[in-house]
């Protein structure tokens, strides 16, 4: 259990500490303390060690980079995989062929589905449901986590697939793939994918039952991907904000800017000096209207529970895009498997001059862009990751504060309490502490 | 037989799974095995921070499986006290056995310098470390390497662990495995750099069955047979320059103590 | 091996029935077979060895140590070296074990009939030379003088040493040499030395004895110097040998020893060898 | 023996009806160089044109990893895992894998047979293919070029179709049912297979025999080739996992999570890995890669009685498959002392 506790310091009447908040990845605190009925400070101290992705890889061949960078994280491995070969050919101008690129998102929406069936079922709806982890919860609720371990597979399989497995995708290179995956596979795949339509819908049906917690509500900025063709996807080369501005994402340098904070390996994001939000809530904040089918019917009925305002109606916003993004797999894969090209070859980079590539797209947590620069060896000169986690960190200190403040507002003093609030909504924004430590500003 | 000698068919032994510094992809291989349920009954949970809040720091396990490699102070500190309160430790994973990618600049550039090119001028309050593997700090009863480890071999360590053993490890290269998966090979064919000669067999070849050269990911062949001379001299004789194979080495077996020698002998002199 | 229409790697059930720790590392365990059938026909040649089976961790070969006389049992000198012997040793009497067997050539023991018989043993090859010497013991009018030589570094580590050591009296009576030595132990209060250094205490003669030795390779180089020295016919004198083994029965390929021209499995073609296949095969030794 | 003739185009009905005999596997291209044995789908893709499949026809018969028992560790009971009964049909083998199956015979099968492989091997129909050879291959040297037992059926190329020799009962009951497609043989067809085995014998990178060289491996231990060549050894196990006679494997015991019950697997193993000679101690019996290495050369070129040849019958994968290009056969020929032909 993340430890409360209340130590006696001068002036400070009831400081919370969370050494180490459970089920999320990566290792984080939160550390709040009062004086009297202020809230002091707020902060959510990344402890997880810094692995210098950036810096390790400068001077590094290209080809063995792009091998190395998706290690930044497990739970979005493949989401860094194409962002981070996607940086590499536009720094190399290699123009991958278009079925590389529907197989590249077929893959990345496997890493949705996986993701965001972990995050829901195994780590974010024991708190719901009151239990300290998916196994106790498995156990009284055989069905629940019967559900979430399908969609879990099925994403894992469709990275194992199209990837090598699901976890580090070897499989993706720069021009195209290693191996193509046959059509009878895709074809497994888009009947499994039909099979577990219902599992999707299971996840929202449970979370619905729990309440958003009025204490977090706030207007905040919100910046997602505008889909490359205006339905809903992860792929895109615009980001739009909720102020109504747009950038385009070889301009994030620009935009988004990053600083150090003593409590933290992970650096902190600001859009204009702002905080901002960026996770599944803020795409669908901003492109909600590109979804179709069951995930549209069931947003407008649930939309109560998908409030841009309310970091909580992430888990919600996650949950929709599971649907959505099950049927949307199902759709490519059948369309793939149609007209699949057994024998293209993977187009073998030829590097003859210096070069700089920006790539940003939607992770399952939200934005994450990569720019590499290359000499005309094909080495690595200059590079830069900002994660999602990384973006939002200063949104979710925010929103730690106005819980707390709220919760001391209410009178509430119980550190246990205090603390698992505190925990619950970190877990909303699904962060990934390990991916988040590895910004760089490379000149 | 009794599953756990000190307490027969009693009780059920206690894990924990922790983490140092990684991506977290071990302990996400480890959580999502098919079998997991069934391990969970088996055994009891102690500390499993990634998945259940009922974790804690400090409680003594019968096994623990530690992920990532050390790269803080505090890093330093856990491992320690998990080394304390554990029977077994066991190194989980590519970070944890040899260092992890988060070492491939071992040798070419310091703590300093890494952490002047990431955070510039920047002050955080915690101290960092050069990331190095748990075997350097403190006593490793087993290795399960890979990046991340193999399904088949966590789940063959676990039950032959429950049965009061352990399997033997493997000494060999993937290419035993990459033969046996009747793969051609893409360094005699292609010329293409890859790592199979030297790196620990288990993954059955994973990336040879997908065409693409082996970066090394499970680590160099244990016990001094990873001849990376041999294949540095070959590699050489394909056109490539020692920088590039030295690099491609080193993603994964920075810390292999034979590695520099070696490419030295082949190369002559250090660089 | 009794016929029972198995598969070659089917084991019998065995039950341990006593154990007895000899040393630190060393326990005896005494087996009795579970199959009525099998108990009966069941026999051994001394030398020859057995595959002991725990299921869930592997099999070892482990030599056979009793006497052949008695049918039904056996008994196995197990030292705690690794995986499977380290989980045998924590069996209690009643469990039940998987064994095949016996395999191996064995000593020729025919062959020593009417002779003089010198067994010399150092560490743990005192387990398979017992049963030589049991053997000997058991038809004793088949042998002329018997002289058994027992080593071992350390005084504790010395194997059968009491049995041995109970037996001197009657055995003297019987022309019977007992011999045993230790070679780095000062604190020992017996013998100390190597088996060469004790040969003069071998109450045999040379020129019709028969030889069986069970150690490490040095002491077979030395020992072999030694014998042809003093006469003694190669022909006569025999050698166990240890390797690798997975199968025990000529097709794990672990055990292969030898040159091109004589190419051997330790499991079926020894684990019993004599001089010249030993002197004439380079780096068996 | 009998002997028969089939055109080209009948042969692919041959194949077709073959498959319905049971699992029929042939030489496939899997890449730009490298052929393997695979079953057989579309019998146009069998290739009848190729030196060496990267894996050995051994492990249709000896599978690189299978279950010897299950087991049941409460009773202290293991069930045999018997093979399925299915016919295993390999077309397209060379005399010297022919051989080398025998070799394989001769040790799993002749003494203490080995139950899974025993059974598989007599429920198998063996079709041999006659073959050109490359720079790789000894086989005459080591007196395999030509065999005479071993095989069911044996096509021997025609200018279009093979002449087929038939070995065993077996093979007659492949030909008689299908002589619509199978005809007799002609003088003609006989004096081609004469100048093709002529023609055949002369492209052999080497002439002669090899019988003396396992004597001169013996008087020639230190010669500095080991040393020298066993530099360049990856220690992969490459040559024998693919060389044709290499039969060595380890057992290991792979308990369930409840340790009530469990596996007992074999698996190929290697000479060329350092735990082959590791016992409890820990002692190594081959404890440095020039010993492995000398090991193998040791193995290989040992007599085996029942085939009256080396265990190495000279199909050349061991140089082909070294990524190291260690070349066996130059070698072997500077031990013994040979010279390469001109
Ligand atoms: C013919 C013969 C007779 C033997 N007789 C005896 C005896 O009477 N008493 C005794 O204590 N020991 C004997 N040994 C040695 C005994 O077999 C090993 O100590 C034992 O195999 C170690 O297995 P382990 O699993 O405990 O060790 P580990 O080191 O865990 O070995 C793992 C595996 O390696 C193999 N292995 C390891 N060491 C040896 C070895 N020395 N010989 C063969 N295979 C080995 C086995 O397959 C074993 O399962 C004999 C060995 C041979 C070859
Ligand atoms: S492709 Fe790589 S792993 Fe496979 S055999 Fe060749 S070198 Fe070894
Ligand atoms: S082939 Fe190499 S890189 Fe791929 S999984 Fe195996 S060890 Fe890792
Ligand atoms: S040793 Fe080499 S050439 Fe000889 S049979 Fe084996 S693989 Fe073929």
């Amino acid at each position: 259990m993340a430890k409360a506790k209340g130590s006696k310091k001068k002036s400070v009447k009831h400081p919370i500490s969370i050494d180490h908040v459970a089920r999320i990845e990566g290792k984080a605190g939160i550390e709040v303390s009062y004086t009297g009925k202020k809230v002091d400070v707020v902060q959510f101290n990344i402890f997880e060690g810094p692995r210098f992705f950036e810096s390790i890889t400068l001077g590094k061949p290209i080809n063995e980079a792009v091998a190395v960078y998706p290690r930044i994280c497990s739970f979005c491995a493949a989401a860094h995989k194409v962002t981070g070969v996607q940086a590499a050919e536009n720094a190399i101008a290699l123009r991958p062929t278009e079925q590389t690129k529907k197989l590249r998102e077929i893959l990345y929406i496997g890493d949705f589905i996986e993701s965001h069936a972990l995050h829901l079922f195994l780590l974010a709806l024991p708190d719901f449901l009151g239990y300290h982890d998916a196994f106790t919860l498995g156990e009284e609720h055989p069905d629940i986590l019967r559900a979430g371990m399908a969609l879990k597979d099925i994403g894992a399989d469709i990275q194992t697939i199209l990837g090598s497995r699901y976890i580090h995708q070897e499989n993706v290179l720069i021009g195209g793939f290693g191996k193509l995956p046959t059509k009878k596979q895709l074809e497994t795949i888009a009947d499994r994918l039909k099979g577990i339509r219902n599992d999707a819908e299971e996840a929202l049906e449970n979370l619905v039952s729990y309440r958003n917690w009025p204490e977090v509500d706030a207007e905040r900025i919100h910046l997602a991907l505008k889909p490359y063709d205006d339905t809903y996807s992860m792929l895109g080369g615009t980001v739009q904000s909720t102020e109504g501005t747009s950038f385009r994402a070889d301009a994030y340098k620009m935009r988004i800017s990053e600083s150090v904070v003593p409590h933290s390996f992970a650096k902190h994001s600001h859009f204009n000096n702002e905080p901002f939000m960026t996770s599944a809530l803020s795409r669908f904040a901003l492109f909600g209207d590109g979804l179709d089918g069951r995930a549209k019917e069931l947003a407008e009925m649930y939309s109560a529970h998908l409030d841009p305002s309310n970091p909580m109606s992430n888990n919600f916003a996650q949950a929709v895009e599971l649907i959505y993004f099950v049927n949307r797999a199902e759709r490519m894969s059948r369309e793939l498997a149609s007209d699949l090209k057994p024998y293209e070859r993977r187009i073998k980079p030829k590097i003859e001059k210096a070069g700089i590539g920006v790539s940003m797209s939607e992770a399952p947590r939200g934005l994450l862009a990569y720019t590499l620069k290359v000499d005309k060896n094909g080495k690595i000169t200059a590079a830069d990751i900002i994660t999602p986690t990384a973006m939002f960190l200063p949104m979710l200190e925010a929103d730690l504060r106005r819980l707390a403040e709220a919760l001391a507002e209410q009178g509430v003093k119980d550190p246990e309490t205090i603390g698992s609030k505190l925990e619950t909504v970190v877990r909303a924004y699904d962060p990934c502490v390990s991916c988040s430590v590895h910004i760089a500003d490379i000149q | 037989m009794a599953i756990i000698e000190e307490c027969g068919d009693i009780c059920r032994p206690k894990i924990g799974v922790y983490a140092l510094t990684s991506c977290y992809g071990c302990q996400l291989k480890l959580a999502t095995v098919q079998k997991i349920m069934e391990i969970v009954q088996a055994v009891e949970i102690e500390s499993f921070y990634m998945i259940s809040s009922a974790s804690r720091m400090g409680s003594d396990v019968d096994v623990a499986f530690v992920e990532g490699s050390v790269s803080t102070e505090k890093d330093l500190e856990e491992l320690k006290e998990i080394r304390e309160h554990s029977r077994i430790l066991v190194a989980l994973g590519a970070c944890a056995v040899n260092g992890g990618v988060q070492s491939w600049a071992e040798g070419d550039k310091d703590y300093k310098k890494l952490y002047a090119e990431v955070y510039g001028e920047g002050k955080i309050t915690m101290q960092g470390r050069q990331a190095t593997p748990v075997s350097d700090h403190v006593k490793v009863d087993y290795f399960l390497p890979g990046c991340p480890p193999e399904e088949d071999e966590l789940m063959y360590f676990i039950s032959a662990f429950l049965f009061g053993t352990f399997p033997e490890p493997k000494d060999y290269p993937v290419c035993a495995e990459c033969r046996l998966a009747g793969n051609s090979c893409i360094l005699i064919e292609k010329g293409e750099p890859c790592l199979g000669p030297v790196t620990t067999a288990g993954c059955k070849a994973r990336c040879l069955s997908h065409n693409v050269p082996c970066i090394g990911c499970r680590g160099p062949v244990p016990h001094g047979t990873a001849w990376f001379d041999s294949l540095a001299k070959l590699f050489k004789e394909k056109g490539f320059d020692r920088d590039y194979i030295r690099d491609r080495m080193k993603i994964f077996g920075a810390h292999d103590e034979n590695l520099e020698p070696m490419l030295d002998k082949i190369f002559g002199g250090s660089k | 091996m009794v016929d029972t229409g198995k598969s070659v790697y089917d084991t019998h059930k065995c039950r341990l029935l006593r154990k007895y720790d000899l040393t630190d590392m060393e326990t005896l365990f005494l087996f009795r077979f579970e199959d009525p059938v099998v108990a009966q026909d069941w026999r051994f040649k001394p030398g020859q060895f057995v595959e002991v089976s725990l299921l869930g961790l592997g099999e070892v070969p482990i030599s056979i140590c009793s006497s052949a006389r008695r049918m039904g049992f056996f008994e196995l000198c197990i030292r705690n070296a690794g995986r499977v012997t380290s989980a045998i040793h924590k069996l209690t009497p009643g469990s039940l074990v998987g064994v095949r067997g016996p395999y191996g050539n064995g000593f020729p023991m025919d062959q020593f009939h009417g002779r003089d018989l010198l067994c010399v043993a150092a560490g743990l090859g005192m387990a398979p030379l017992r049963s030589v010497f049991l053997y000997a013991i058991d038809n004793r009018w088949q042998f002329g003088n018997i002289t058994i030589i027992n080593t071992a570094k350390y005084g504790p580590e010395l194997l059968f040493e009491k049995e041995l050591e109970a037996m001197k009296d009657i055995a003297t009576a019987e022309n019977i040499a007992i011999v045993q030595s230790v070679t780095r132990d000062p604190d020992y209060p017996g013998l100390h030395g190597r088996a060469t250094e004790h040969m003069e205490k071998a109450n045999v003669d040379p020129d019709n004895c028969a030889v069986a030795m069970c150690g490490p390779p040095a002491m077979y180089r030395g020992m072999f110097d030694y014998l042809v020295e003093k006469g003694y016919d190669p022909r006569y004198i025999f050698v166990t040998l240890e390797r690798r083994m997975k199968c025990g029965v000529g097709k794990c390929g672990h055990c292969n020893i030898g040159t091109a021209t004589s190419w051997k499995y330790v499991c079926k073609d020894g684990p019993v060898f004599d001089y010249y296949a030993i002197t004439s095969i380079p780096g068996l030794i | 023996m009998r002997y028969v003739k089939i055109s080209k185009a009948n042969t692919y009905k041959f194949l077709e009806r073959l498959k319905a005999k049971g699992t029929l596997y042939a030489p496939t291209k899997i890449s730009e160089k490298f052929y393997d044995f695979r079953e057989v789908n579309d019998v146009k893709a069998v290739q009848f044109d190729y030196n060496r499949t990267i894996r050995p026809p051994r492990r249709f018969f000896y599978p690189a990893r299978e279950t010897m028992f299950t087991f049941d560790t409460t009773k202290v009971e293991l069930y045999e895992n018997v093979p399925e009964d299915e016919t295993i049909i390999l077309f397209g083998v060379h005399s010297c894998d022919i051989v080398g199956l025998r070799i394989v015979d001769s040790e799993f099968i002749d003494e203490n047979p080995d139950p899974y492989y025993k059974k598989r091997r007599e429920s198998g129909i063996i079709i041999g293919l006659s073959c050109l050879p490359d720079e790789y291959c000894f086989c005459n040297v080591r007196r395999v070029d030509f065999v005479d037992a071993g095989f069911d059926l044996f096509f021997h190329e025609l200018p279009d179709g093979f002449l087929v020799r038939v070995g065993t009962v077996t093979g007659h009951k492949l030909i008689d049912p299908n002589m619509d497609i199978f005809g007799e043989i002609t003088q003609e067809d006989v004096d081609y297979m004469t100048a093709f085995n002529e023609k055949r014998g002369e492209m052999f990178p080497i002439q002669g025999n090899w019988d003396d060289l396992r004597y001169f491996l013996e008087l020639r231990r230190d010669h500095p080739m080991y040393a020298r060549e066993s530099e360049k050894c990856l220690g992969c196990g490459n040559c024998t996992l693919t060389c044709p006679t290499c039969r060595c494997y380890d057992v290991k015991d792979i308990p369930s999570i409840d340790g009530m019950t469990g596996e007992r697997v074999r698996v190929w193993d290697s000479c060329q890995f350092r735990s082959h000679g590791l016992v409890a101690g820990p002692h190594n019996f081959r404890p440095t890669k020039e010993s492995r290495f000398e090991n193998r050369y040791m193995c290989k070129n040992a007599y085996n009685k029942d085939t009256t040849t080396a265990y190495c019958v000279g199909c050349g994968r061991c140089t082909y498959f070294c990524p190291a290009d260690i070349n066996f056969r130059k070698n072997l020929m500077e031990i013994g002392g040979y010279k390469e032909a001109v």
